[in-house]
C-alpha cells in the first residue's frame, strides 16, 4: 500500500494541477513531495525494522495472459532510490521558487508526473512495467524540456528523446527475448525472478547479445562515453529543475536498473562482455573529466562532471562485487543531491549576475560569504572529500573496481585529481578573486534557494560523517542481490 | 585518560563550529581564545594521557568510536589507535597548534577574516588529529585529505589575491596525485590482507609475498612524497608560502608536511621487509634534500627559504626512513617541529614588524630593534644549522649517523644538504637582522616588537629548540634516548633500525659535520657580514648556474609545459574535436544521414504513374525470378 | 453476416434517400443501422460455431467477426466524424452509399473462404473508394488521386487475377480449404506456375495493403484525396486488406511458406526503410501519415510472418490493427480540423496548444501512440509484434523495426513539437471544432488510452 | 490436354497477352489506351481461367470469367468518369501531366 502511495499521491497531485490551474501551485507541489517524503521515509524505516510486512508491496494482476503484474515492491535496494526521489523533489520543487515559469501548473504537474514515474521504475519488480515507468519518465521530462527550454531546445530535445527511445527499445527487445525463456508452469511470465531464472538459463552467446541490448539502453540514459553527447546539450538547454531531474534522478534510473535488471539477468554475459563496458565507463570517466576542465559554461561543467561521475557508478556496478556495488548505490545517493545543489548554484549564478560564463564571474565571494560556504562544500562533496557523502561512495566504488583490476583502478582513480582540478578551478573562478566587471553586488540569497543549498550541504555532511544508516541498507540489499547473482 | 582521547580532536572540531557558525558575531579576542582554549583543551588531554600510557604496559590502545563502513568482507570501524606514535604526533601536534593559536591571536589581530582564520584552523588541528590517531588506513586517509583542504583553505585564504587562489589550487591538487597513490595503496592492503586496520594487518606483514609488499609501500610513498613535499610533488610547498605564516608554521612546517613522516613510520613493517621501497624512499629522499637546499641558496623571500629549507628537511627525514632510521626521522621531525615552527613565526615577526615585506633584500639590522624576536630567530638557526647543543645537532647527527651505515653515497648528500643548509639560514640570518636597514623610511619608523601573545610562543619554542635535543642523546657517548625507547615500541623489526658503528666512528662523523657546519656557517658570514654583498636586485645579473637556481631550475616551468598545457590542450582537443566533432557529429551525421538518404529516398515517388508501374513490374519480376531461381 | 447483410441494405436505403427524400435523416438511420450491425456481429460473435454461407464462399468464423468488429467500430466512429463532409457536398447520399457499400466489401474480405469471394470483396471495397478518392471533383489533387488509385488498382487486380487463375489451375479449385489440402496432398508434384500464381497474389497483396515496392500510390492517394476518405483508406480498407492477407496465407499458402515468408521479409524490410526515411523528411502530415501507415503495414506484416513460423495467436494482429485504426481516426480527424481555416502543411500546426489544447492533447496521445510510447495502444501493439518476431529467425528484421521505430518517433515527435513549440504568440486565434468530431476525437483518444492501459480489454478476447 | 493442344500453350498465350497488356499500362501515356491494356490484362486472365476450366472439367472458373467480366466494367466506368472529369480540369489526358501529387 505505502508503495501504491508512492505512485499515486503524486500522480493525483500533478492531476490536480493540471484541473485546477490554482494559484498557489507552488505550495501544493511542495506540499504533495513532502507527503511522499514522508512516504518514503515510513517506507524505507519499515523496510529495516519490519521487511516482511505487506504493506511494502503491491501485486495486482495486470495483463494475465501475457504475465504481466503490476508488482511494485519496496525492499532494501529500492528503497534508498525511492528515498532519493522522495527527497529530491521537494529541493527541485523548492528550487524552482524563484523562477517564474509560464504555464507553472503544468511545470510542476509534470514535475510530479515525473516523480511518479520514478517511483515506478524504481520499485517495479515486473520487467514489463520497469520498461513501462521507464518510458513513462521520459513523457514528461521531454515536455519540460520542450516547453521551458533554452534556446534551440526542439533540436536538442528531439535529440535527447530519440536517442534514449532508440536504447530503450533495444532493452524492449532483450527483455522481450528472455521473457520469452520464462516457464512459470507452463506459462510466461514478466516477474523478476523468473526472467532471472530465464536469463542464466540462456547460453553465453544468447546472453552476451541480451546483455548488449539491455546494456546499451543504460548506458544511453545513464550516460557512458560514448553514448553520451546528447546529454551536455540537453542538461544546459534544459531549465534548470528539468536539469535537476534529469542528472539527479533519471540518471540513477540507468544505474540502478543496471544493478537490478541486468547484472542478474545474465551473470554470463557480464563475464563475457562486462569488461568492455567497464572499459567504456572507464575511458569516460577520464575522457568527461578533461573536457570538463576547459568548459566555459559552468552548468556544461557540471553536466560533463555528472558524465565522469555516472561512470565511476557504471564501472563499479560492472564489476560486480560487493564494494563496487555498495559503492555505487552510495554514491548515487551522494550523485544525486550534490548535483541538484550544483545546479541550483548554476542557476543562483545566472539569476544574480546573468551568466553562467566562468569568464564573466569572479569575486562572488567578497559579496556573499554564505553562499561561499555553501558552495564550497557542495564542490566538496563532489570531488568526494572525506567526511562529505561522495567519499564513503567513491572509496567503495575504487576499492571494487581495484578488486577487478588494479591498472583500471588506476586509470579511473585519476579522476580524483581531474575532479578537483575542474571542481577547485571553476570554483576560483566563479567566487574567488576580484570582480571582472563593474557589477559589485551578487544580493542575498532567496530564502528557498537558501533552504535547498542548506539542506542539501546538511545531508552532505551528515551522511559523509555518519554514513552507517543508508550504508548498512546497501550493503544488506547487495548482499541479496549478490546472492542471485553469484549463488555460490 | 586513554579512555578519553576521542575528545582530543573533538574540541578542535567544536571549536570550529562554534566559529564557523557564530565567529562573525563573537568578539576578536573571544573567537581567539575559543579556538586557543580548544587545542589548549586537547593538549591537556594529550599530556595526560601520555603520562597514563608511560605508565602503563599496554603500549597499544585502540579505543571505539562508530562503525563507519562496512561493505562486505571490507569492514572499516572509526577506532582510534592510541600508542607511542600517535602520543607523541598528538603533543606535537596539540602544543606547538596551541602555541602558534596563541601567536595567531596577535599576528592575525587586524584581518577582517580573523574568526574565519581560527575556523579553519581548529578544523585543521583536528584534521591532522584524525590523522595520527586513526588506527586504519582510511581515517590516516580522511585526516590526510582533510589537512589537504584546510591547507586549501588557508593559502587561500586571502581569496582575493589570484595568485594566492592558483596557489592554493596547486597545493590541492598536487596532493591529490598523491592521494591516489595513497588510495591505491590503501586498495592493495585490503586486496591483500583483507583488512586496512593497522592493528590487524602488520602482523601478517611477513607471510605475503615481497614484491606485493614492495607494490603497497611505494603506493604508499606517493602519498608520502605529495603530502611531505618531495621530488617531484614539491612545488606547491613553497608556493604555499602565500598563507599567513602562522599558517606556515602550523601547518607548512610542524605539522602537515611530516604527515607522510608520520605515515612511513607507521607502515615501517612494509619498509622494513621491502628493500626496493625503502631504497626508493632513501633515494627521493636525499635527492630532495640536496635539490632543495640548492634552491634554498638564492632565494630572497624569507618564507620561500624557510620553505625550501622545509623540503630540503622533509627530503632528510625521508632519507633517514629510507635506511630504517624510523626513530631519528620522529625526532627529527619533532625536533624540527620546534625549530622550524619558530622560524616561521619569527619570520612572521620580522614581516609584521616590516609591515607585510618578506624580502630579505630590503631588510637588515633588524637586531636591534626586535630583540626577542631576533634571539629567538639565532637560536632556531643555530639548531637548524646542526650546531651543538641544540636540538638539531642530535636528531640531523643520529640521522646521519645511521646512512653512512647504510650508504656513504647518501650520507655525502646529506652532509652536504646540511652544509648548504647552514649557509643559507645564516645567509638569511645575516642580511635580515645584521648590516644596515634597507627599507624605505616609513617602515624604519615603524619597526616594532611584536606583542607578548607572538613573543611568548617564540620564547617557548626557542626553549624547546635549544633543549629538544634531550629527548634523544646519543646512545654511544651512553646517554639516554629516550625517542628511540619511545619509537622502538612501534616498530616490528627492530633490527634494521638499531646502529652498528663503533664509536669512533660516530664520534668521527659528529664532529666531522659539526665542523662543516662552523665552515658554512663563516663562509657565509665573510660574504654577507663582512664583504657586504648583497643579493642583486636584478635577475640578469646574475651567472647562468645563479640563475637557474634563482629560477628553481625551471621546474614549474617545465610542469607547466610538460603537464599542464598538454591536458588543457588535449582536453581542448578532446572537447572541440572528439567530442562535439566526432562522437557527436556521429550522432548527428545518423541523424543527417536518416534525413539526407530520406530526401533521396521520397524522390523516387516522382509522381508519374508510368514509373510507379515500372518500379512495381521491376519489382515483381524480381520477386518471381529471385524466388524461382533460388529455389 | 448479418452485419454485411444490414450493411449492404443500409447502401440501398442510402441510395433512395435522394428520391424519398430523407437526406436529413440519414446519418442517424445509418448509425442505428451500424449499431445494429455490431450488435449482430456481436451476437455472432458468441454463437458456437461460424455458420457457413454462398456454399461455403463466405463464413463468419472468430477471426472474420473479429475483424468485422474493428472494422464496424471504425466505421461508427468515422461516420460521425465525418458528418459535415456529407453535409459539405451536394450529392452527399451518393457518398453515404459508396462509403457503406465499401464497407460491404471490407466485410466480406473478412469473412471470405473462397477466390471469388475475395476478388469480388476486393472489387466491391476498391470501386467505391476510387470514386471516394475522387470525389473533390474540382480539385485537381483529388483527381489524380483517384485516378492513380484507379489505374494501379485495377493494374494490381489484374496479378491478383493472373494468379488466382494460376492457382487454379494448378489446384483445380477457388476455395481455400481444397486449395490448402491439394497443396498439402501434391507438395512434391505442384507445378512451377503454382508458385509464379502464389507470388502473384502475394505481391496483389502486398500492394493492397501498400507495402514497398507496392507502396507507390498510397501517398499520392492519401494525399489527395479528401482527408476523411484518407481516415477511411488508412483505417477500414487496411484492416480489411490485412484480414485478407491474413486468412489467405495463414490457410491456404501455410504449406508452401517457405516460398513466401522470405519474400514477405524482404518486403517489410524494405517498406520499413523506405516509410520511415521518407516520411521522415515530409512536411505535409497527411502525406507523414500515409509513410507512417506504411510504416505499419510492415508492422503488421511481420506479425503474419512471425504466425506462420510460430504459429502464436493472431490476436496481435488484431490488436495492432484496431491500435492503429483508432489512432489513425483521431489523427486524420486532428488533421482534418486543422486543414479546415489552412492546409495539412506541418506549420498549420504551430501553437495548436494555445489554439485549442484539447486537440493538441489528443494528437499528441495518438502521435506517441503511433510511435508507440507506453502507456498508449500503439505501445501494446508494437509490444506484440516484437514478442512475436523475436521467436522466429527473422530478428535482423526486427533490428531494421527498431532503428526505424527511433526514426518513426523523430517524425511523431515533429508535430508534436509544432503543436507545442513553435508558433508565435500573436497568433493565437481559436480553433472551433464541431461537437460531434470533437466527441470522435476524445473518444478515440480514450480508447487509445484505455486500451493501451488494459490491453487485455481486447488482446484476451481476440485470443484463439 | 485440351482438344490435343498441350495446356502449356494456352498458358503461354495468356501469359504473353498478360505481359503485353502490363507493358502497354507501363509504357503508354493516354490513359484510355492505358485502361484498355489493364482490360486486355484481365482478358488474358480470362483465357487462362476458361483453358484452366476445361482442363479439370470444372464450371467454377468459368463463373469466375462472368465475374471479372463484370467488375472490368464496372471499373472501366468509374475510370472513365473519373476521366471525363479529369479532362473537364485539365484538358489533357496524358497522365504525365497527372504528376502533382509526388515527393
Amino acid at each position: 500500500m505505502l508503495s501504491l502511495l508512492l505512485i499515486v499521491v503524486p500522480f493525483l497531485s500533478a492531476l490536480l494541477l493540471f484541473v485546477s490551474k490554482s494559484k498557489s501551485t507552488k505550495q501544493i507541489s511542495l506540499f504533495s513531495t513532502i507527503i511522499t517524503f514522508g512516504i518514503a521515509v515510513a517506507a524505507m524505516f519499515m523496510v529495516k525494522h519490519n521487511p516482511n510486512t505487506n504493506l511494502l508491496q503491491l501485486d495486482l494482476n495486470w495483463i494475465p495472459s501475457l504475465g504481466i503484474h503490476f508488482n511494485i515492491e519496496i525492499n532494501m535496494l529500492s528503497s534508498l532510490l525511492v528515498l532519493l526521489t522522495a527527497f529530491l523533489l521537494p529541493l527541485i520543487v523548492l528550487s524552482a521558487f524563484k523562477n517564474e515559469y509560464a504555464n507553472e501548473h503544468q511545470f510542476y504537474g509534470l514535475m510530479l508526473m515525473m516523480q511518479s514515474a520514478l517511483m515506478g521504475v524504481f520499485m517495479t519488480n515486473d520487467g514489463f512495467l520497469f520498461y513501462v515507468f521507464w518510458e513513462l519518465a521520459l513523457i514528461p521530462i521531454y515536455f519540460i524540456c520542450l516547453l521551458w527550454g533554452g534556446e534551440n531546445r526542439a533540436a536538442i530535445t528531439f535529440k535527447f528523446f530519440v536517442y534514449t527511445l532508440l536504447g530503450s527499445l533495444f532493452m524492449l527487445v532483450g527483455l522481450i527475448y528472455v521473457y520469452n525463456h520464462t516457464n512459470i508452469d507452463g506459462m510466461k511470465s514478466w516477474n523478476i525472478n523468473a526472467l532471472y531464472e530465464a536469463g542464466r538459463s540462456l547460453n553465453a552467446d544468447q546472453q552476451g547479445v541480451v546483455f548488449w541490448l539491455i546494456f546499451i539502453a543504460f548506458a544511453i540514459k545513464m550516460p557512458i562515453f560514448p553514448f553520451h553527447t546528447w546529454q551536455p546539450n540537453t542538461y544546459v538547454n534544459a531549465p534548470t529543475q528539468g536539469t535537476m531531474l534529469l542528472s539527479g534522478i533519471m540518471l540513477k534510473m540507468g544505474t540502478f536498473a543496471l544493478i537490478k535488471w541486468l547484472l542478474p539477468l545474465t551473470p554470463i554475459g557480464l563475464q563475457d562482455c562486462g569488461h568492455t563496458a567497464i572499459i567504456l565507463s572507464v575511458i569516460g570517466i577520464v575522457y568527461a573529466s578533461c573536457i570538463a576542465i576547459v568548459q566555459k559554461d559552468y552548468k556544461r561543467l557540471i553536466a560533463y562532471s555528472s558524465i565522469a561521475h555516472v561512470g565511476l557508478i557504471s564501472a563499479g556496478i560492472l564489476t560486480a562485487n560487493q564494494q563496487g556495488l555498495q559503492g555505487a548505490i552510495m554514491q548515487m545517493l551522494a550523485h544525486g543531491v550534490n548535483v541538484v545543489a550544483l545546479f541550483l548554484i548554476a542557476d543562483i549564478l545566472l539569476r544574480h549576475t546573468g551568466t553562467r560564463e566562468l569568464d564573466k564571474l569572479g569575486g562572488i565571494r567578497n559579496m556573499n560569504g554564505n553562499f561561499a560556504v555553501l558552495f564550497l562544500i557542495v564542490v566538496l562533496g563532489s570531488v568526494a572529500l572525506p567526511l562529505t557523502n561522495g567519499f564513503v561512495g567513491e572509496f567503495l566504488l575504487l576499492s571494487g573496481v581495484y578488486k577487478y583490476n588494479a591498472a583500471i583502478a588506476g586509470f579511473a582513480g585519476l579522476s580524483v585529481i581531474l575532479g578537483a582540478v575542474y571542481m577547485l578551478r571553476s570554483y576560483q573562478h566563479i567566487m574567488l578573486g576580484e570582480r571582472i566587471d563593474n557589477h559589485n553586488t551578487f544580493g542575498a540569497l532567496a530564502t528557498s534557494d537558501k533552504a535547498v543549498l542548506i539542506i542539501a550541504c546538511i545531508a552532505i555532511v551528515a551522511f559523509g560523517i555518519y554514513p552507517a544508516p543508508l550504508n548498512s541498507m546497501a550493503e544488506q540489499g547487495i548482499k541479496e542481490l549478490l546472492a542471485i547473482i553469484k549463488p555460490n | 585518560m586513554i579512555k578519553l582521547i576521542p575528545l582530543v580532536p573533538l574540541f578542535p572540531l567544536l571549536g570550529f563550529l562554534v566559529n564557523g557558525f557564530f565567529g562573525k558575531k563573537l568578539s576578536k579576542s573571544l573567537s581567539g581564545s575559543i579556538a586557543s582554549i580548544a587545542v589548549l583543551a586537547s593538549f591537556i588531554i594529550s599530556v595526560l594521557a601520555f603520562i597514563e600510557l608511560n605508565g602503563s604496559t599496554n603500549k597499544s590502545n585502540v579505543i571505539d568510536v562508530f562503525s563507519w563502513i562496512n561493505a562486505g568482507d571490507l569492514k572499516i570501524p572509526f577506532q582510534f589507535l592510541y600508542d607511542n606514535l600517535s602520543s607523541l604526533f598528538l603533543l606535537i601536534i596539540t602544543g606547538i597548534g596551541f602555541l602558534i593559536h596563541v601567536y595567531s591571536t596577535g599576528y592575525m589581530h587586524d584581518d577582517e577574516g580573523f574568526s574565519r582564520f581560527f575556523t579553519y584552523l581548529n578544523l585543521f588541528v583536528f584534521f591532522m588529529l584524525l590523522l595520527v590517531l586513526g588506527n586504519n588506513y582510511l581515517i590516516t586517509f580522511v585526516g590526510w585529505e582533510g589537512v589537504g583542504l584546510c591547507s586549501y583553505l588557508l593559502i587561500g585564504f586571502w581569496f582575493k589575491n589570484t595568485a594566492y587562489n592558483n596557489a592554493a589550487k596547486k597545493a590541492f591538487i598536487m596532493n591529490r596525485i598523491g592521494d591516489l597513490g595513497f588510495l591505491l595503496g590503501i586498495f592493495l592492503i585490503y586486496i591483500t590482507f583483507g583488512s586496512i586496520t593497522y592493528t590487524d594487518i602488520f602482523d601478517k606483514a611477513g607471510s605475503v609475498p615481497t614484491s606485493t609488499i614492495t607494490a603497497i609501500a611505494l603506493l604508499l610513498f606517493v602519498g608520502a612524497m605529495g603530502k611531505s613535499a618531495q621530488l617531484p610533488l614539491y612545488t606547491w610547498l613553497p608556493d604555499a608560502m602565500a598563507g599567513p605564516t602562522p599558517v606556515s608554521a602550523l601547518i607548512h612546517a610542524a605539522t602537515m608536511v611530516t604527515a607522510g613522516i608520520f605515515m612511513v613510520v607507521r607502515s615501517n613493517i612494509f619498509y622494513s621487509i621491502s628493500d626496493v621501497a625503502s631504497e626508493t624512499v632513501a633515494i627521493v629522499g636525499g635527492i630532495t634534500a640536496l635539490f632543495a637546499a640548492c634552491i634554498g641558496l638564492l632565494q630572497n623571500d624569507i618564507k620561500k627559504i624557510l620553505a625550501y629549507s622545509t623540503v630540503s628537511q622533509l627530503g632528510l627525514m625521508f632519507l633517514g626512513l629510507g635506511v630504517g632510521a624510523y626513530s631519528s626521522a620522529v625526532f627529527h621531525v619533532t625536533t624540527h617541529a620546534f625549530f622550524k615552527a619558530l622560524l616561521f613565526l619569527g619570520a612572521g615577526s620580522v614581516i609584521h614588524a616590516m609591515g607585510g615585506e618578506q624580502d630579505i633584500r630590503k631588510m637588515g639590522g633588524l637586531k636591534g630593534k626586535i630583540k626577542i624576536t631576533f634571539l629567538t630567530m639565532f637560536i632556531a638557526t643555530i639548531a637548524i644549522s646542526g650546531l651543538p647543543p641544540f636540538s638539531g645537532f642530535f636528531s640531523k647527527d643520529e640521522l646521519l649517523a645511521h646512512v653512512y651505515e647504510h650508504s656513504k653515497a647518501l650520507w655525502l648528500v646529506g652532509m652536504l644538504t646540511s652544509i648548504l643548509t647552514a649557509f643559507y639560514m645564516f645567509r638569511m640570518l645575516y642580511l635580515t637582522f645584521y648590516g644596515k636597514f634597507r627599507g624605505t623610511h616609513e617602515q624604519e619608523h615603524h619597526l616594532h616588537e611584536s606583542p607578548p601573545s607572538m613573543t611568548f610562543p617564540l620564547i617557548i619554542l626557542a626553549i624547546l629548540s635549544a633543549l629538544g635535543g634531550l629527548l634523544g642523546l646519543p646512545e654511544f657517548l651512553h646517554l639516554p634516548n629516550w625517542m628511540h625507547h619511545q619509537i622502538g615500541e612501534v616498530i616490528i623489526m627492530k633490527g634494521k633500525s638499531l646502529i652498528t658503528l663503533s664509536h669512533e666512528v660516530e664520534l668521527i662523523l659528529m664532529c666531522l659535520a659539526v665542523a662543516a657546519a662552523a665552515a658554512s656557517i663563516f663562509f657565509a658570514y665573510n660574504l654577507y657580514l663582512k664583504n657586504k654583498v648583497l643579493p642583486v636586485a636584478n635577475e640578469s645579473e646574475l651567472k647562468s648556474w645563479q640563475r637557474l637556481i634563482y629560477n628553481k631550475f625551471y621546474v614549474d616551468e617545465i610542469y607547466e609545459a610538460l603537464i599542464r598545457k598538454p591536458i588543457d590542450a588535449v582536453s581542448d582537443v578532446l572537447y572541440k574535436y572528439v567530442d562535439v566533432a566526432i562522437i557527436d557529429g556521429v550522432v548527428n551525421g545518423v541523424g543527417s544521414a536518416v534525413k539526407g538518404v530520406g530526401s533521396v529516398v521520397r524522390l523516387a515517388q516522382n509522381g508519374n504513374i508510368g514509373f510507379y508501374i515500372i518500379s512495381m513490374i521491376m519489382g515483381i519480376v524480381f520477386i518471381v525470378l529471385f524466388t524461382l531461381l533460388y529455389r | 453476416m448479418k452485419g454485411l447483410l444490414i450493411i449492404s441494405g443500409l447502401g440501398i436505403v442510402a441510395m433512395l434517400a435522394e428520391i424519398f427524400k430523407f437526406k436529413k435523416a440519414l446519418l442517424p438511420i445509418v448509425l442505428l443501422g451500424i449499431v445494429a450491425a455490431y450488435a449482430t456481429n456481436f451476437i455472432e460473435w458468441n454463437s458456437p460455431q461460424s455458420i457457413v454461407y454462398f456454399d461455403n464462399m463466405i463464413a463468419f468464423d472468430k477471426l472474420g467477426i473479429a475483424f468485422s468488429g474493428i472494422i464496424i467500430a471504425t466505421a461508427f466512429l468515422w461516420f460521425i466524424l465525418a458528418n459535415d463532409y456529407f453535409e459539405d457536398t451536394n450529392n452527399s447520399v451518393d457518398h453515404f452509399a459508396l462509403v457503406l457499400f465499401a464497407l460491404v466489401g471490407a466485410l466480406m474480405l473478412t469473412a471470405y473462404k473462397n477466390m471469388t469471394t475475395l476478388f469480388l470483396g476486393i472489387e466491391i471495397m476498391s470501386i467505391p473508394m476510387y470514386v471516394l478518392a475522387a470525389s473533390k471533383k474540382n480539385n485537381i489533387k483529388s483527381n489524380e488521386a483517384g485516378f492513380k488509385y484507379l489505374i494501379m488498382g485495377s493494374f494490381a487486380s489484374g496479378f491478383l487475377l493472373f494468379g488466382i487463375a494460376l492457382v487454379y489451375g494448378a489446384c483445380g479449385s477457388f476455395d481455400l480449404f481444397m486449395i490448402k489440402s491439394y497443396i498439402t496432398i501434391n507438395s512434391a508434384t505442384l507445378p512451377s506456375f503454382f508458385y509464379v500464381g502464389v507470388l502473384m497474389i502475394l505481391i496483389a497483396m502486398c500492394f493492397k495493403v501498400s507495402a514497398a515496392p507496392f507502396h507507390f500510390w498510397a501517398p499520392d492517394v492519401y494525399e489527395g484525396s479528401p482527408t476523411l476518405i484518407t481516415a477511411l483508406m488508412s483505417t477500414v480498407v487496411k484492416t480489411a486488406a490485412f484480414a485478407a492477407f491474413l486468412r489467405l496465407f495463414m490457410i491456404s499458402f501455410s504449406g508452401v511458406s517457405e516460398l513466401w515468408t522470405m519474400v514477405l521479409a524482404v518486403v517489410v524490410a524494405l517498406s520499413l526503410i523506405v516509410a520511415n526515411l521518407s516520411a521522415a523528411m515530409q512536411s505535409n502530415v497527411k502525406r507523414m501519415l500515409a509513410f507512417s501507415s506504411i510504416s505499419h503495414a510492415a508492422f503488421m506484416l511481420m506479425v503474419i510472418l512471425a504466425n506462420v513460423r510460430s504459429n502464436l495467436s493472431v490476436s496481435a494482429l488484431i490488436y495492432y490493427s484496431l491500435a492503429y485504426s483508432i489512432g489513425s481516426i483521431a489523427a486524420f480527424g486532428v488533421v482534418y480540423n486543422v486543414a479546415l481555416k489552412a492546409n495539412e502543411d506541418i506549420t498549420s500546426f504551430n501553437g495548436l496548444s494555445k489554439r485549442h489544447p484539447l486537440l493538441a492533447f489528443c494528437m499528441t496521445v495518438s502521435m506517441l501512440s503511433l510511435a508507440g510510447i507506453p502507456v498508449t495502444s500503439g505501445f501494446f501493439a508494437k509490444y506484440f509484434v516484437f514478442t512475436a518476431m523475436i521467436g522466429t529467425h527473422y530478428k535482423w528484421l526486427l533490428i531494421i523495426a527498431v532503428l526505424t521505430s527511433a526514426v518513426g518517433v523523430y517524425y511523431y515527435l515533429k508535430v508534436v513539437i509544432a503543436m507545442y513549440f513553435k508558433g508565435n504568440e500573436s497568433d493565437n486565434e481559436k480553433l472551433i471544432v464541431e461537437k460531434s468530431q470533437a466527441i470522435v476525437i476524445v473518444l478515440s483518444t480514450i480508447i487509445t488510452l484505455v486500451i493501451g492501459i488494459v490491453p487485455n480489454l481486447v488482446a484476451d478476447i481476440f485470443s484463439f | 490436354m485440351i482438344n490435343g493442344i498441350s495446356i502449356n500453350y494456352y498458358l503461354l498465350l495468356s501469359t504473353v497477352l498478360f505481359i503485353i497488356g502490363a507493358v502497354g499500362v507501363m509504357a503508354r501515356r493516354n490513359s484510355i489506351i492505358i485502361f484498355m491494356c489493364v482490360e486486355l490484362m484481365l482478358n488474358a486472365v480470362n483465357l487462362l481461367l476458361v483453358s484452366f476450366s476445361t482442363l479439370h472439367n470444372d464450371a467454377t472458373g468459368q463463373v469466375f470469367v462472368f465475374f471479372i467480366m463484370a467488375v472490368a466494367a464496372a471499373e472501366v466506368a468509374v475510370g472513365l468518369a473519373i476521366l471525363s472529369m479529369i479532362y473537364r480540369n485539365l484538358k489533357t489526358i496524358d497522365t504525365d501531366i497527372l504528376s502533382n501529387l509526388k515527393h
